[in-house]
């Protein structure tokens, strides 16, 4: 296998694994080649792509390069997603949403972690229905985004403000308690 | 049994009544014995001499054999390596057995180096976690739809909760109290004066429910609450209401 | 676009928005056609992406299809996503895995009488993991707490199923002969 090849595949996975689109030099640093080459292997990957006609495109968008399904698979994408995956994805926004709205301001490392997967996606659908927002950073390294619920959040659930969201430490309590006859079972 | 014996009662969580018959459900393994403090039992032993004015030698011989074999039995439950000899010593000391279960481990032992190069390889395969990419961020459904405060909170209650830390259901296997038994066995015999065994226990769902419900019944004839008869062996056990209405 | 690789470039982008091993059966939904089709596009979509050396591979795991990266280029996607993959498993919770994978469903009681220890601590450990679950209550006294393993588990050893595990009958017969021949010694 050809050095060059070698890239390619490396860049592939690279961008498969990514969520959100990586910049030239990110993947120039992971590759040990510099931000040209990158460009260059990133063109002939979409290229590759784009004539064998697949389910992926590659994309250069908003300053990095992303991995996204082909514009003509669409419809049966969708077709899955609302059949097979909708009620995980219901699932998934509420228990997103619910943290959020108890833990904020918080970053999407902190969700990540309490829901035990990757939470980006959802976050996004949350941003963009207006349910979450972008409330600051956070002092240290990196300076992660800090994610929070919106006014439209309280309106929608008819609350004046977070305070009134219900308490959580009497249902963290009567879960003990469940978990506590279960176990005596 | 003698009186005296009969007359020495234990009160802990998952056994109240006469130590003997504490006992005895020990050591045909319907109460587990990890259940029983026997510190505990100890103390109300002494209490029991202080009480009754002197030593029987007789039942402190009896009650030093039964703790040294409960101690025995704990420590069998509490390390396994000793619970598989008494299994052994069930079925006769059988060297078949020890043979084939060590030939077992053996081939256990050596499928675990498949088991950790697979793991190990394995994590070379790293899958794709993010999901439907932003284009697709429209199915999300509008969660807010039918959803309360109260909903959310539950939501966030279930996912912010620890995780639960150690399950206890196999070392605490009975939840029937000796209290729960006597309040039924009770209220029955009040409204009905007379009963027959199967009628008091026919609610119990488990086998140590009924097992319970029998050393309530006991421990009413001790206080002579009840008068019980049994024409012949394993025959019917009629009950008679003697205590107030 | 003949329909076979429209199949399989919509086949290709089910794939990628999946975050989990996805069923033939719910492929053969979304796509409209058969679950003998879907294993066979499958089957011709994995070989294509070994062919020309890809950065993603094709497999079938814990009952489905995914995309995972590829091995080779594990060192570069390593360094990329950093939080590490590596479950270290000690010897106590390898040898209580291989006893559950094979007696399940298997009791406490029955793990130690084998491993001749209490491994009730390994066994939560496992739990914890994920790789472990309580799978019901044996019939009987004390009705005691079944274990079994978990799809986790079949995901984490890239099997497709149990019957993937290698037999244990050679390795008892194996064991046999070592251990005579250590007596002989």
């Amino acid at each position: 296998m050809s050095e060059r090849s070698e890239l390619l595949r490396d860049l592939e996975a690279l961008l498969f694994v990514s969520d959100d689109p990586v910049a030239s030099v990110e993947l120039a640093r992971s590759l040990g080649v510099d931000r040209r080459e990158v460009d260059a292997l990133c063109e002939e990957l979409a290229r590759a792509y784009e004539e064998r006609g697949a389910g992926i495109v590659l994309r250069n968008v908003a300053g990095g390069w992303r991995l996204t399904t082909s514009p003509e698979a669409a419809p049966v994408v969708e077709r899955f997603v609302l059949a097979s995956r909708h009620v995980r994805l219901t699932k998934a926004a509420l228990e997103t949403l619910a943290i959020v709205a108890y833990k904020q301001p918080v970053t999407r490392h902190q969700i990540a972690s309490i829901r035990g997967v990757n939470s980006d996606g959802v976050l996004r659908a949350l941003i963009e229905r207006g349910l979450v927002a972008e409330v600051g950073r956070e002092e240290g390294p990196g300076r992660p985004m800090l994610y929070g619920t919106t006014p439209e959040f309280l309106e929608r659930l008819g609350l004046s403000s977070l305070a009134d969201l219900p308490p959580l430490a009497p249902l963290l309590a009567a879960a003990d308690e469940r978990d506590a006859a279960d176990g005596a079972a | 049994m003698s009186e005296e014996r009969a007359g020495f009662a234990v009160e802990l969580p998952v056994f109240a009544g006469p130590f003997r018959v504490l006992a005895d459900l020990l050591l045909e393994q319907k109460i587990d014995v990890c259940d029983v403090p026997i510190a505990v039992v100890t103390e109300r032993f002494l209490e029991h001499a202080r009480e009754t004015d002197g030593w029987s030698l007789e039942e402190a011989t009896w009650f030093l054999a039964v703790c040294a074999i409960l101690l025995e039995l704990k420590v069998g439950r509490l390390m396994p390596r000793h619970e598989a000899v008494d299994e052994e010593d069930l079925i006769g000391v059988s060297p078949d057995l020890a043979y084939a279960r060590s030939l077992e481990l053996a081939a256990f032992r050596r499928v675990t180096a498949w088991l950790a190069e697979r793991i190990e390889r394995e994590t070379l395969y790293v899958p794709r976690l993010a999901g439907p990419p932003p284009e697709f961020a429209h199915l999300y459904p509008d969660v807010l739809e039918k959803v309360t405060a109260q909903d959310l909170a539950r939501i966030a209650a279930a996912a912010l909760r620890p995780p639960p830390v150690l399950d206890l259901s196999h070392v605490t296997p009975i939840r029937y109290t000796m209290a729960e038994a006597l309040r039924a066995v009770r209220e029955h015999l009040q409204r009905r004066r007379a009963a027959r065994f199967r009628d008091l226990v026919a609610d119990c769902e488990e086998r140590i429910q009924v097992v319970v419900r029998f050393l309530a019944l006991l421990e009413l004839y001790r206080e002579g609450t009840v008068e019980l008869r049994q024409a012949e062996t394993f025959g019917e056990i009629e009950v008679v209401w003697e205590g107030a209405a």
